[in-house]
């Protein structure tokens, strides 16, 4: 415990580098002495030693479910991890709202909308809407932020033309449903569509949703994304500062 | 448990102010029917199957009929006289018009006592097939007894019919004793209802009547196995609605989710529209012995749990008046509520309680449809696993009719085979260990939770009576329920509305009418 | 919550019956010492370190005394001698001895009443370092508050002391109130108490004065951050009982486990060892301030929880008596029963209710200790934290002082570091949700929960009542408690117990006595 | 689902052959992104894809505790698997009772003891008692079978030396601690000290316990192996029918 090497990061349990993980899953196999064994070599191929099954359970059907705990034998070299972050300095209400006063002297426009047939409008009100979202305002609650909220289940073609309607500054999209990768789907057409248009030079495209983080975002062609527990100052923050930047270069 | 000591006054207060609202909105659908409830009678006349594009036969009738101004007559008149004219069955009928070999005005001129007693003959012979369906349920339901209560209700939401039967097969040999089959998410809006057996949807498997049989066999096969009558849930909701209530009828679905509001706030559907269909999809609800289960507990999700409350019970007065016009006994309905407090709330769970409670006094009869958290549920199964347990808890106290059990994985994806196992196991081992804990319990007499229901109730009072005030649309244009606001003419479908003209004819209206015992008001 | 209606003439006859068999006990205890008690006072003395081969100082001079035959007059008695023959501190009389320098013969001569009033004073300066811990105990309870019950109480048992102090800070920041560090399985049958910092154990950690010094201060410093006092439980219990107790009342340990009856029954320590024991450390601790928590939660492990919850509160009774009799006031008796009913019960809560809060009604000021589920619990973890869930709930309703969180990896492992944060977050969900619900709710008279309480009374009552005819020894003997029989002269240690002679003498013994106001009979 | 492929055999989640496992581990690293970023590293080591890290939780001192779930890449091949089991007819009371009588011809002496620190006396007392477990009689109540229960915490001299005393036909080794593979150290010692014994070869030696099963017993140089939910019926139904093979070769 004293000193510990980070370059060979390994899970803890009790006993410092024990590597101890807890693992549960469904094998498609009747329940049985065999359904176990299988589950222990799928273990072992994860990588686990010392594998315990402490709990199995007949679902019926043939299937069979585990739940165990082992020893990773794997490491990670915690001293070479870097990650994407937004690195934008976090700003108050008042703060955000006196830096586009001075800076960018005017108002900024923002459109935002849960696309495609998703019809989550939860997330995107708790960014977008007066009241905001853990005692934080949204951002139509901003006197120098012009914020459209078009609600959920928005077509992408529907989204770009209110942008380019109101020249929009930024594009905010939230996507929740994410089964079958249906949000990629969303969000790589709203790009190339935004890409076709020749506007994307133009805008600030962020996306957020609970399954979205911001390499995820960069990597779809995003300039930002957002997760769980985001408020309007963190995009607002990002935004303003954006602006600014790309104004300069 | 303990009764709370709630303003009786106030109750009947409520329960009028609603049915005052319910006879607004009753006289505004009356004149009224829509796209779906003509595609409806069109498939109670045994019209199926989809042309070479899928689209639903019906939905070209209907469309075609629409576009030449007739669809005011009814479709069922003209598909009718379709069939004499040209001496085919419905579905040549709908076959040949999709190849446009139907000239409607060379229709025109048959009689119509002629064509309605046709109508008549083939309502029945569809009728008859939903009271079989009825009348197997009651059989199987005698031979296997109706079960303890409260239900544990699972759904299953793989998307693909197949792995759903998988699922829920497993699901009955855990435990589960109703399967509802979650919808894809892009059905709702749509303005018909897809065909055949399908292995691809978002979050959900489409609604098919080919889906319904095969669920249904699945169900009735592992039923038989475990000894249970299993029974089968699927949503009566969206653009088709009626539609679909026609084939869980016709498929023996045993519950549907069918709300007189919830198109409108969350699928933002034209309020017009989600009332009128509303209305007959539930004749023909209670006709086929279906219970409902209605959406209040989609509300919280949207609102503070906390503070709109009263929204809920004020929307279950409303649904249980527009329900009775329809004609559904209340026993068959499954009013909606939920468990979606902030857990981080001290006492909590005493508010809990007290809705939970309330609500199962002011509806004494009804099945109520009790919903697990879902908004606060987040990605700590742990944790999630021991919020749905005291879920359970308060379900088994308060005694509801339905649990519908809460997943570890709520925040995540639709339930995995294990979730659901292990959500099965949950409610059975609080349930069983508080078998009896309601009846040993009562709560103190001005306490917390009984000051909690009857602030409630007040609220919903108020609310009501100025729902009565304003009418119904206004207030939901005002966004009275869930925060939402919906506009009159706004959102989707409305184009499908219509008002009938004099002689429209839609004998399954009046036979349900009839049979419900529900005054037929019809222009001779 | 509601008071249950339980028969106060059985709880009185149960107390009376208890005070008598603790009578007989304390009878016997009187005249005799044990080596333990024995090493307990020169630690007091200030003796400490073990010699070449590990063996504690106090253990080489109680050893020599024995084989000497000197013992009967107490260690005290002896070593004060040789400190005045030799001009020694204790220390050095403990060290020469070890290599054989002390002749005790040369010092047989010197009068009694210069040794007792070296022994008096040594004992004074002994007894103050305890007052001082208790001072700033004291002093620490007042600057942050002494916390909301119940009081969260985890468990760390790692092996190694240092790994334990990262785990029990965790434990601290995530809202643990009581870390208890579990000792190893090998050290209750230890006649010695190990020595130093300690890095191997199996199941637990080895309980030295050194360990707990370094416990100490990790608590006090992680403490001060989070602004609470953090209590610090161990053991003390087993074959070194009072010296553990030393250790802990020097140590400013704030809890610790000690049961009259647990070493007997689960570990085969003979019986009149274990009873002698018990009284000595039980002064100390009285002295010191610390809170014991007896072990009664134990029988349920071997016998079944609804047969046997009458042992539990019999054994309360018996336990509760027995501390009187070292003045151990009410409020510092941590009484212990646990969750342990068959989780496949029906109405199983129902019955967890009624024990939980019948031993509230019955032992209303003192703070209750109560265990979680462990002998069912299983390797489902998922499971598990909901049967964990549940106890939470009925510690909140029944209103416990010491809640020992359950851990969903209960069946596997003493806890990872995570299974405490999870047990923690359980507690704190379901206590907040139900912080006031006990004020809420009220028991059916004449339910089922209070029938279930009464019913468990009279047992133990019946049962207090057999002891106290036939004695608590001879109880014992018939396997009274958690089914286990123990023989008056088998299991371990009775070598160690001895009958003092005329001249003993024990200044800690006298001067506890005299403090916490038990009748001092001296024979001079 | 229709047809299995038994030779790539993957976790289930709802989509056959999705591979989708639950995986819960806390990393001695402080919590934040980098954390995030390190448990999805080892997740991927795991042989994890599309992994989602749905939950990370501060625990202090500069540890992090994490719940993901992903999608395993490793398969496993169900055909090949065998798994050594206890292959004797499991009998009742009354037909081993009759078995011996017949068959042996004389009473069966057994010893068990739970041995080393271990004081767990439940699990050897849920197989020796008379009152035995889950309405199982204990070997105690078995009219052709001496049993001798010497309890807990019994050294494995004394286990043998009551073995050699009572000419035991079977000895019965419970262990219920495993903490630092104490249970192995303890087993592995009884075998070695009865091998030195010469004695190995005339008895049937059993252990159990809920970490044991008859593949760790096999390896440990046992007879046999009991694990969790044994009852008295199981073990002499081996033990009968073991002693009857012994003597026909
Ligand atoms: C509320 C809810 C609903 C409500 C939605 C009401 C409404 N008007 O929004 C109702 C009941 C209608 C609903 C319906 C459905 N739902 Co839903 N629903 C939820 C639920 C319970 C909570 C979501 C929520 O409101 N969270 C609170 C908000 C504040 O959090 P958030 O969305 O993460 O937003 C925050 C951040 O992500 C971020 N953010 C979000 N968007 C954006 C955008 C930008 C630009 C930025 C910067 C930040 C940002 O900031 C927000 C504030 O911090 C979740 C389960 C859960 N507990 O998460 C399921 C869930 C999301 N739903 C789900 C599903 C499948 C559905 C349905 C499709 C089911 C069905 N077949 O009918 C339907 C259909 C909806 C549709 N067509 O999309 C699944 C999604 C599975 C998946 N991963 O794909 C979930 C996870 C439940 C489940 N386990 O099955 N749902
Ligand atoms: C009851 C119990 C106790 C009681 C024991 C009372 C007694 N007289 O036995 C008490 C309270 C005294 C106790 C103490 C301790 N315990 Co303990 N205890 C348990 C508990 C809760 C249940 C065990 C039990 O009785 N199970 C029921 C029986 C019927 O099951 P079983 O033992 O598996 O036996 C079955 C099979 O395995 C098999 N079987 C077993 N033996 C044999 C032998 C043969 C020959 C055969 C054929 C079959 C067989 O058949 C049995 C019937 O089906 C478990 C947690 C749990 N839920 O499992 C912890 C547990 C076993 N204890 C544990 C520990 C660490 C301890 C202590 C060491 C803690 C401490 N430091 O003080 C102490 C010390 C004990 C010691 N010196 O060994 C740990 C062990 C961790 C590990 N894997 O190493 C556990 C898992 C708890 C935990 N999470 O920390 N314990
Ligand atoms: C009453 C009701 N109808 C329908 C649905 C499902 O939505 P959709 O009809 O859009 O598939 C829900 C949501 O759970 C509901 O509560
Ligand atoms: C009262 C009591 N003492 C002691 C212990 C611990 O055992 P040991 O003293 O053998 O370490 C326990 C068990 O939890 C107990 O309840």
């Amino acid at each position: 415990m004293s000193s510990i090497d980070f370059t060979h990061i390994k899970p803890y349990g009790d006993t410092f580098g024990d590597g101890a993980v807890q693992l549960s899953f469904t094998l498609p196999v009747p329940y049985g002495e065999e359904a176990k064994e299988a589950a222990r070599l799928l273990a072992i191929k994860m990588g686990l030693d010392e594998v315990q099954i402490y709990h199995m359970k007949d679902l019926g059907e043939h299937y069979t479910f585990f739940i165990l705990y082992g020893k990773v034998a794997h490491s990670i070299d915690y001293t070479k991890i870097t990650v994407a972050k937004i690195e934008t300095t976090r700003l108050d209400y008042y703060q955000i709202n006196e830096k586009i006063k001075k800076e960018i002297k005017r108002k900024i426009v923002v459109v935002g909308a849960c696309t495609g047939t998703d019809a989550h409008t939860v997330g995107i009100d708790a960014i977008m809407n007066m009241k905001g979202y853990n005692g934080e305002y949204g951002l139509e609650r901003y006197p120098m932020i012009d914020a459209y909220n078009l609600g959920a289940q928005v077509k992408n073609e529907d989204l770009l033309a209110k942008a380019i309607e109101v020249e929009a500054d930024a594009i905010l999209v939230s996507q929740v449903v994410t089964q079958k990768g249906i949000h990629l789907t969303n969000l790589t057409e709203l790009v190339e569509l935004i890409e076709g248009s020749g506007l994307r030079k133009n805008m600030i495209l962020i996306c957020g949703g609970p399954r979205i983080n911001h390499e995820l975002s960069l990597e779809l062609g995003y300039d930002a994304g957002f997760g769980s527990g985001t408020v309007a100052r963190d995009v607002a923050s990002y935004i303003v500062e954006e602006m600014i930047n790309r104004n300069r270069n | 448990m303990g009764e709370l000591q709630l303003n009786q006054s106030l109750i009947n207060k409520a329960r009028n102010a609603a049915e005052k609202i319910a006879e607004q909105v009753d006289a505004f659908i009356m004149p009224r029917s829509t796209v779906t409830i003509e595609r409806t009678a069109l498939r109670l006349m045994g019209i199926d199957g989809v042309n070479d594009e899928e689209i639903p036969y019906v939905n070209v009738l209907v469309d075609q009929l629409k576009e030449n101004n007739m669809l005011q007559d009814g479709a069922v008149s003209w598909v009718c006289k379709a069939m004499i004219t040209y001496g085919m069955t419905p579905q040549e009928v709908a076959e040949a018009a999709n190849i446009d070999k139907i000239n409607w005005e060379a229709c025109r001129s048959l009689p119509n006592d002629e064509t309605e007693q046709l109508g008549f003959q083939l309502a029945e012979a569809g009728l008859l097939k939903i009271k079989e369906q009825q009348q197997k349920r009651n059989q199987m339901l005698e031979k296997f007894g109706a079960g303890k209560k409260p239900y544990l209700y699972v759904i299953v939401a793989t998307g693909n019919i197949y792995e759903d039967i998988v699922q829920a097969k497993a699901a009955v040999r855990q435990g589960a004793d109703i399967i509802a089959v979650i919808r894809t998410t892009a059905q709702s809006l749509l303005d018909y209802v897809p065909y055949g057996a399908t292995i691809e949807g978002f979050g959900g498997t489409y609604a098919t009547q080919e889906n319904f049989t095969i669920m249904r066999n699945a169900l009735d096969n592992v039923g038989e196995e475990v000894k249970r009558y299993i029974r089968l849930c699927n949503y009566s909701s969206g653009l088709c609605m009626p539609e679909i209530a026609a084939m869980g009828a016709l498929e023996r679905l045993d519950v549907m989710l069918n709300d007189a509001l919830y198109g409108i706030l969350f699928r933002d559907i034209n309020m017009q529209r989600t009332l009128i269909d509303q209305a007959f999809s539930r004749m023909i609800i209670s006709y086929a012995g279906i219970m409902i289960n209605t959406g209040e507990d989609n509300y919280l999700t949207t609102a503070d749990a906390v503070e709109a409350a009263h929204t809920v019970l004020a929307s279950q007065f409303i649904n249980e008046q527009l329900a009775f016009k329809s004609g559904l006994p209340v026993n068959l309905m499954g009013l909606g509520h939920a468990f979606e407090i902030n857990p981080d709330l001290e006492d909590g769970l005493l508010l809990e309680i007290a809705q939970a409670q309330m609500i199962r006094q002011i509806f004494p009869e009804a099945p109520l449809k009790y919903m697990p958290p879902t908004k606060y549920m987040t990605g700590n199964i742990f944790k999630g696993h021991i919020q749905d347990a005291l879920f359970n808890l308060v379900g088994m106290l308060t005694n509801q009719g339905i649990q519908l059990l809460g997943m570890m994985t709520e925040a995540m994806h639709t339930p995995f085979m294990q979730d659901r196992q292990l959500s099965i196991e949950n409610a059975k081992y609080i349930m069983n260990n508080s078998r009896h804990l309601s009846e040993e319990i009562s709560f103190k007499s001005g306490g917390k939770v009984e000051k909690r229901a009857n602030e409630v109730l007040e609220k919903a009072t108020t609310t009501l009576e100025e729902i009565e005030e304003m009418g119904l649309f206004t207030a939901i244009e005002h966004g009275i329920f869930a925060d939402m606001k919906r506009p009159f003419d706004g959102g989707k479908g409305l184009e499908g509305v219509f008002l009938k003209n004099e002689h429209y004819f839609n004998p399954f209206d009046e036979l349900l009418k009839r049979d419900l015992g529900l005054g037929v008001e019809r222009n001779e």
